[in-house]
């Protein structure tokens, strides 16, 4: 693990997340504000994330962590406010362009394609940049043939990155729960992302699943992605990320480091509660 | 029913999966042997009347067997085409009829000397331009209705063919019931100078049709699978997710629409080149309905079916054509009603349709056992 | 165009699409009651509508009147509606629980796909109408002249008379009751949450075959209603009757957002005036024309109808 | 006994899913069942509230065969799931969703003082009283769903995963919720991946492997139960 | 599959068949049935005459639909012992129809198909033993203007090329007399008619002409009626059905008016409506006694010795054959001789069905 690429030398919360200039900043929401009606699920949020860091995102329930990443990647456009992603505002965009430009993301629940099997789950993933279209593969034209194997082939390597190749063939709907989350970690990475957003990938994982999963989210990032992580599990968030933001009532509360982070006492009071056992 | 057995798209649907699977067995060459043997037979239905026994059974007897055949051949195809729509792509489209009259229409405009236009084309000088208006209208039809899910884009379609319709009968320049005449055939003459594609005789019409039927389905079939049928699929089970994964939704509902209106025109052409006249009864919303019941109850999303399905929408009635009724009267009368009563037996007993596609047919077996006590 | 045309008939128009709409709002209700909860589009609602405009009139058969009868004295004509509602109302009610259990149940047991229910739906709807236009040898049947119309009151030249108002209160008064019921009793909110999440459903102790039945025979019982209307205002009813009513009843309810009672009551009004406006503007012809168009850019802008869909979120 | 399931199969299409599965609930207990993700938790639960047909075996409920009996029924009777996934009623309000719980019931008064404590339970429920609970966050449609299961007064609630989604400080609340209804004659049974908290609180547990039940137990047996150590609650 | 030129049954010039085209099902088929009643019923007196069947009937329902009658026409053509067809009945199917009939040189007596344009096409085997539409639609005029004295006249049609071609007319020779137009969709698609009332009513007009079929105009004259209006209904051949009376009720049906190019039922005498009576149970109906004349026509031919399809084709280009309804002669695109035409109107009565009014001089 490279520890170091994670320490950077702000880590303060107070200011606005305008602090961070840096050449190396992937992604950045600016003062991003979300309305439902009257209900503020996000307000003025502002935070940066780092090329190659694990990136935590916490919070009591409701607090807007799901709905950040629905402004992320174009399910919910912010009422105001700003997101940048390797210096392109994201606003407006479509899902598939954003997507295509590098941000994949799972769900809190699961939203495989039931009915395709595990290999042709991962595939649609994979065809986020091939190019095959209605006239090459209505012609067989060399394009299709390549594309096609390429994406079968890399396809099946990622199956067997989160570990579940031997499922390839089976439709995904019979796979169990947390096969299930695995693969839509494989399908998320079939689209090449830069930055890889994981909504609670552990909720219903036992403690050594979870110790599992701990183990491929460091891989993804070795293999020089960017990991967001929405989790309410301190002991996989504290023990996998490299800075954490805390949100409740859609503001932020909290920015820094997990050690930091743990013993804030906005954050004690907000969300952690007593110190927790798993702690 | 049984004429169909010659068909590649044979039979029953445990003996057709049974089929499927010692065929995908068997090495390249023997499976080519075999389908050729297949086309090679569909190539002969005219003449299955010869056949002593079954023969008979097969052939209709109310109406020329070959303009039966022919219209099978474009039943075939429309099944086809809205397969892609609806089997692959999952867009429920209720008005697909409106894509055949499109194509049929525009060849009649450009050919018939009835025609405002004027131009009086040949038949294979309109096919270009028909199907290029067709696919127009299919990608017309899908921009608007891109935002709309599900039912709702059901009633649009069904809406869009209603409104071809009344256009068709209401605006003077479409003619309505006067319709057009002197439509040309296909062109080409025999040896002894007489035209190939005649009135009276309907069976080359018949070969012209299954040739293109054949085309079609190689070319729907590359297309399922492909990147392009990966989409589709994914758009079927769940939009939102698939635009997030990169699929540009927009782009592929769009290809669907397009490639389904363009074999639906394809279908019209074929029709108007070979009635030689048509007008504004034609066209009505029943037709898609009974197309889409043949897709499905072939088995919606898989080829074969579509093609069972297609085939039997128009073999059945006209297959009870002449035949004695109870009082006196045709069974021809009653094909609709047991047409209905045959759509609900074989809906209630094979949900998935006659051959479902592979992936179908598992998840009926799944979700069947799942099923809780009602 | 014939702007004068419509400006001068603008009251009759008015009144006679209310009339329609009415009727086709009623219509539409069953349509949106299966689709709120099964998310089905019951084609074979239009034959339930269809034997309910023949129940009604053989009901009135039976004590010897047909369309050459002469108009029978105001106590009579009262019991005679009574009857014919009540005929239709059992027979609409009738057909509409026995294609439930007939196609769709079977079909439900073995979990089928949502495409093979919409097509038994379309074979259900092909077997009742075929099999009556076989019976009646696709000839129409007349309605007895029960209802003497007479103008009760007019604004300008827009004559409304005692049929119309009959027909307009009558449904007015029926959504409202069936309103009531689905947002108001605890059975109703047993049918939205069977709408919603039918596994759920059964886990706080709905009986889901039972209100799935219940929604099939209140949509019957509404088209029985429309029925009558339609033979009292029509005058005619044939085999065909219900499909060509009944695509504008199911357009009226997409229009409205299907699954939305409301929406019904709006999409149909609108419905009817539409037509008979564009009927005056550019000729009847054209009247459907202006229905599919204007569902076309309704939906454009508002994808899931005015009122937006589903029997939850009725109340909203 | 208040639930005794005797040799309960199942089958998901091809899929076995329940291999034979024997389990008992007294009353006034709280039993646990803990297991590796698709192991037949979820399962199991199912076929107790008859959502799911189950192949072989039977189910007896307070004294009585419920085996083939329609789910809603069963809820008439008195058992209440909470299911995996929440299941809450997305296009009715958070009232609505409560009130769907007492769906089988008459009290009005009771209804509502049952509707009290769990607005007093969840406080966050309240706020969000007249929000139509498809737009919920994740972890307030837990709370949602959990608290729907209460408004039935059921004799047996069956819990599926109530902690998932929840933040740990509700973690802590939820189980001990548990143990209040618990103590207020309510018997439960629990699956749970947080076997820790389920464990400490449960008086019996079960722990199932690929639809076969490996080992029971009482709560504190297994927690301190080496093999179970290892597999279910990690690193100690 | 037999060769024309078998003498088979007993007598000479036997074993052929004639044939009938035409709707037997669907929405307007009470005419296609008139038609083949009366051409069966000749044929059948023919056989009887002959003391065996010498003469088969072959029946071929089109429903009167242009989709569906080229391939029936097939199977009819495909029978070569057809010597000669009568129908198709209606303008819409002849089109569709006839090509196939000419390419196989089956000659064709229409009794009712009335479109102008029929007999410009150039076929060799088309015969129309009943005036065109452009008799038929002044006669209308004629009937409205002298007869009625109606001053404001509503015009409306079906859209069909019949009716549609007939409002044509009926509108161009009323000229300044009309003070409103319409048109619906055609029968079977269309059944609440209110907004048209709604224009009718409100127009002032006395008669409203009507180009279309007995069933909408069943439909229409009940609904005006039933909203107060008390002005003449009037239309052509097409409505010459009781079933418009059924439809609309026989009180609202009273004093509908229709314009046929045929002759009231009494004239075509006792003997041939008796005999109809008795064979098919009812009375003999709009065309039915055209179509006897038409089947009677081609009997004499094959009778003559005609027994093939060319000559007996020939055979009706020199024909002048008195029947129970007309005398027919026809010129070379054959249309009956213009000195041969006739129209009548007809009026319903209380009972619901159609009595000859009066004959219509066109001029
Ligand atoms: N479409 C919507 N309409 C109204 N309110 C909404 C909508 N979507 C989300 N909300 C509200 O916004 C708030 C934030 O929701 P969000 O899903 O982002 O929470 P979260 O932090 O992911 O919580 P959890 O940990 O429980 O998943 C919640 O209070 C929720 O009720
Ligand atoms: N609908 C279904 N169709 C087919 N197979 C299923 C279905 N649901 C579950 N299964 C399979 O049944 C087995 C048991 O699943 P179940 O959901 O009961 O597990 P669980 O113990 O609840 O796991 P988790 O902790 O992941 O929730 C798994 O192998 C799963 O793949
Ligand atoms: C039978 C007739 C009413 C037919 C009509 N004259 C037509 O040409 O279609
Ligand atoms: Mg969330
Ligand atoms: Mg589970």
């Amino acid at each position: 693990m490279d520890e170091a690429a994670s320490t950077g030398p702000e880590s303060d919360a107070a200011p606005a997340g305008k602090s961070a200039p840096d050449s190396d900043v992937l992604l950045e929401m600016d003062n991003v504000t979300l309305r439902f009606g009257g209900v503020v699920a996000l307000n003025g949020i502002s935070f940066a994330l780092r090329k190659g860091e694990i990136f935590g995102l916490i919070g009591p329930n409701g607090a807007g962590k799901t709905t950040c990443f629905n402004a992320m990647t174009g399910v919910y456009r912010p009422t105001s406010g700003q997101i940048r992603f390797q210096g392109q505002s994201l606003i407006g965009k479509k899902k598939h362009e954003i997507t295509r430009g590098g941000i994949a993301r799972t769900f809190q629940n699961v939203r495989l394609f039931p009915e395709m099997t595990a290999l042709e789950n991962v595939m649609v993933g994979a065809d986020a940049h091939f190019k095959t279209s209605v006239i090459s593969a209505l012609f067989r034209l060399p394009r299709f043939w390549r594309e096609e194997r390429e994406g079968r082939a890399k396809s099946m390597e990622l199956l067997r990155f989160v570990g579940i190749e031997h499922r390839a063939g089976e439709v995904s709907r019979n796979l169990s729960y947390g096969e299930q989350r695995r693969l839509e970690i494989a399908r998320a990475l079939a689209t090449n992302p830069t930055l890889l957003c994981l909504d609670e990938p552990a909720a219903g994982f036992n403690p050594a699943e979870k110790e599992d999963l701990l183990g491929l989210i460091r891989k993804i990032r070795d293999t020089g992605v960017t990991v967001l992580l929405i989790e309410h599990d301190m002991r996989l968030v504290m023990g996998v990320t490299d800075r954490i933001v805390v949100l409740e009532f859609g503001k932020k509360i909290a920015e820094g480091t997990p050690a930091e982070v743990r013993d804030n006492p906005a954050v004690i009071a907000a969300y952690l509660g007593v110190p927790t056992d798993a702690a | 029913m049984s004429a169909i057995a010659e068909k590649p798209a044979a039979g029953s649907g445990k003996s057709s999966r049974q089929l499927r699977g010692w065929l995908g067995r068997q090495p390249a060459p023997v499976r080519w042997l075999v389908i050729i043997a297949f086309v090679a037979a569909a190539y002969l239905l005219p003449y299955v009347g010869e056949v002593p026994l079954i023969g008979p059974q097969i052939v209709t007897t109310g109406v020329d067997w070959s303009t039966v055949l022919f219209e099978m051949s474009y039943y075939v195809l429309l099944a086809l085409g809205l397969n892609v729509v609806v089997g692959f792509a999952g867009l429920l489209d209720l008005g697909y009829v409106g894509f055949f009259a499109v194509g049929a229409y525009v060849t009649a405009l450009l050919t018939s000397p009835d025609s405002v236009l004027h131009t009086q084309y040949g038949w294979v000088v309109a096919i270009p331009a028909a199907l290029a208006v067709t696919m127009l209208a299919g990608v017309l039809l899908g921009w608007p209705t891109l935002r709309l899910r599900g039912d709702y884009l059901a009633i649009v379609t069904l809406g869009f063919a209603e409104i071809i319709r009344i256009i068709a009968t209401s605006a003077t320049w479409a003619r309505g019931d006067r319709g057009f005449s002197s439509i040309p055939h296909p062109p080409g003459k025999t040896s002894d100078g007489t035209p190939i594609f005649g009135v009276t005789d309907a069976i080359p019409y018949f070969w012209l049709g299954l040739t293109v039927v054949i085309v079609i389905v190689f070319g729907v079939r590359n297309l399922d699978r492909s990147r392009v049928g990966r989409s589709w699929l994914a758009i079927r089970e769940d939009e939102e997710a698939a635009e997030i994964m990169g699929v540009r939704t927009i782009k592929f509902k769009l290809w669907a629409f397009a490639i389904g209106a363009f074999i639906g025109g394809l279908g019209g052409v074929m029709f108007a080149g070979e009635t030689g006249f048509i007008n504004s009864q034609t066209f009505i919303l029943q037709f898609s309905i009974l197309v889409l019941a043949g897709v499905v109850m072939g088995g919606s999303g898989n080829i074969a079916g579509a093609i069972l399905g297609g085939a039997l929408i128009s073999y059945i009635p006209n297959r009870l054509r002449g035949i004695q009724g109870p009082f006196d009267t045709d069974l021809y009368e009653y094909r609709f009603a047991l047409f209905g009563a045959m759509i609900i037996l074989i809906m209630v007993l094979r949900p998935q349709g006659l051959i479902p596609s592979r992936r179908r047919a598992m998840e009926l077996k799944d979700r069947e056992k799942e099923a809780a006590p009602q | 165009m014939n702007f004068s045309g419509l400006i001068q008939d603008f009251g009759p128009l008015t009144i006679t699409g209310l009339e329609q709409g009415a009727i086709i709002a009623l219509f539409a209700l069953g349509y949106t009651l299966v689709y709120g909860v099964l998310r089905l589009i019951n084609f074979a609602h239009s034959e339930v509508f269809l034997l309910g405009t023949y129940a009604a009139l053989i009901s009135w058969g039976w004590f010897g009147l047909d369309q050459n009868s002469a108009t029978p004295s105001v106590g009579a004509v009262l019991g005679y509606l009574v009857l014919g509602m009540i005929a239709a109302i059992v027979i609409s009610g009738v057909t509409a629980l026995a294609v439930e259990v007939v196609a769709y149940r079977p079909l439900r047991k073995r979990n089928a796909p949502p495409l093979a229910f919409l097509i038994t739906a379309i074979g259900a709807s092909l077997v009742i109408s075929e099999v009556v236009g076989v019976v009646t040898h696709r000839n129409p049947r007349g309605v007895p002249p029960l209802i003497k119309p007479s103008t009760v009151f007019s604004i300008g030249n827009m004559q409304v008379s005692n049929l119309q108002i009959l027909i307009i209160g009558l449904a007015l008064v029926m959504m409202f009751a069936l309103d009531r019921f689905i947002n108001g009793s605890r059975l109703g909110r047993g049918i939205r949450a069977v709408a919603q999440n039918p596994d759920s459903a059964a886990l706080m102790g709905v009986n889901k075959s039972r209100v799935i039945a219940l929604v099939f025979l209140l949509g019957g019982l509404m088209a029985g209603i429309a029925a009558v209307m339609y033979d009292l205002k029509v005058g005619v009813t044939k085999y065909d009757a219900g499909f060509l009513l009944g695509i504008e009843a199911f357009t009226a309810a997409v229009l409205g957002g299907i699954g939305n009672l409301r929406g019904a009551l709006l999409g149909g009004l609108l419905l009817g005036l539409l037509q008979n406006y564009a009927a005056g503007l550019f000729g009847t012809q054209w009247l459907h024309l202006a229905s599919f168009v204007a569902l076309v850019l309704i939906l454009l802008f508002r994808p899931t109808g005015l009122l937006g869909e589903s029997l939850g979120r009725a109340r909203a | 006994m208040l639930l005794e399931l005797k040799d309960v199969t199942l089958l998901y299409g091809r899929i076995q899913a329940l291999h034979g599965i024997s389990l008992t609930v007294g009353q006034g207990e709280i039993v646990a069942l803990i297991g590796a993700n698709g192991a037949g938790k979820t399962t199991t639960m199912k076929a107790i509230s008859g959502l799911r047909p189950i192949a072989q075996g039977s189910i007896v409920f307070d004294g009585q065969d419920i085996t083939k009996m329609r789910a809603d029924l069963r809820v008439v009777r008195g058992v209440s799931q909470s299911p995996e996934g929440r299941g809450v009623f997305p296009g009715m309000t958070v009232r609505e969703n409560l009130d769907m719980g007492a769906y089988t019931r008459r009290n009005k008064a009771e209804i509502a003082q049952d509707m009290d404590r769990v607005f007093t339970l969840f406080p966050r429920l309240k706020e969000r009283e007249k929000q139509s609970s498809g737009t919920l966050s994740g972890g307030e449609q837990q709370m949602l769903a959990v608290g729907r299961a209460l408004m039935s007064r059921p004799k047996l609630l069956l819990l599926d995963e109530p902690s998932m989604g929840l933040a740990p400080m509700l973690i802590q609340q939820i189980f001990d919720i548990i143990v209040e209804i618990n103590q207020q004659g309510t018997t439960v049974l629990l699956v749970e991946q947080n076997a820790q908290q389920a464990l400490s609180r449960a008086h019996r547990a079960y722990v199932l492997e690929t639809g076969r039940i490996v080992k029971e137990g009482t709560g504190q047996d297994l927690l301190t139960d080496p093999a179970v150590k290892d597999a279910y609650l990690g690193v100690a | 599959n037999k060769d024309t030129s078998s003498d088979t049954a007993s007598g000479s010039n036997c074993g052929y068949k004639l044939a009938f085209f035409g709707a037997l099902t669907g929405s307007a088929a009470n005419l296609g049935v008139n038609i083949e009643q009366g051409f069966e019923l000749a044929v059948n007196q023919y056989n009887e005459k002959k003391g065996s069947t010498c003469i088969e009937v072959a029946k071929f329902d089109s429903q009167g639909a242009a989709e569906v009658a080229p391939g029936v026409a097939r199977q009819l053509v495909a029978d070569k012992k057809i010597l000669g067809i009568v129908g198709p009945p209606f303008s819409g199917e002849s089109e569709a129809a006839d090509p196939i009939f000419e390419e196989a040189g089956i000659p064709t007596i229409t009794p009712s198909a009335t479109r102008v344009s029929l007999s410009s096409k150039g076929w060799k085997v088309f015969h129309r033993a009943v005036a065109n539409d452009d008799s038929q639609g002044p006669a209308a005029a004629a009937y409205i203007k002298d007869t009625l004295k109606a001053q404001k006249v509503f015009v409306a049609d079906d859209q069909s090329a019949y009716g549609a071609g007939l409002a044509e007319v009926v509108k161009s020779k009323l000229g300044p007399l009309v003070v409103n137009t319409d048109k619906t969709e055609g029968d079977g698609k269309q059944s609440d008619f209110s907004a048209l009332v709604a224009k009718v009513k409100s127009s002032g007009a006395t008669a409203f002409f009507y180009g279309g079929y007995y069933t909408n105009a069943g439909l229409i004259r009940k609904q005006l009626t039933s909203a107060g209006w008390t002005g003449t209904l009037l239309g052509g051949d097409g409505m010459k059905d009781p079933g418009l009376a059924k439809a609309a009720g026989n009180a609202a049906a009273t004093g509908t008016v229709v314009t046929c190019p045929c002759s009231p039922p009494e004239q075509a005498g006792e003997e041939f409506n008796n005999a109809y009576k008795t064979k098919w149970n009812v009375a003999a109906g709009t065309y039915s006694d055209v179509a006897y004349d038409a089947a009677n026509i081609f009997l004499q031919g094959i009778e003559a010795g005609n027994t093939d399809p060319a000559k007996l084709n020939t055979y009706l280009s020199t024909v002048n054959y008195k029947g129970i309804a007309n005398t027919y002669k026809w010129t070379s695109t054959g249309e009956l001789d213009p000195t041969l035409i006739k129209v009548w109107a007809f009026k319903f009565d209380a009972s619901g069905e159609e009595k000859a009014d009066v004959e219509i001089k066109v001029s």
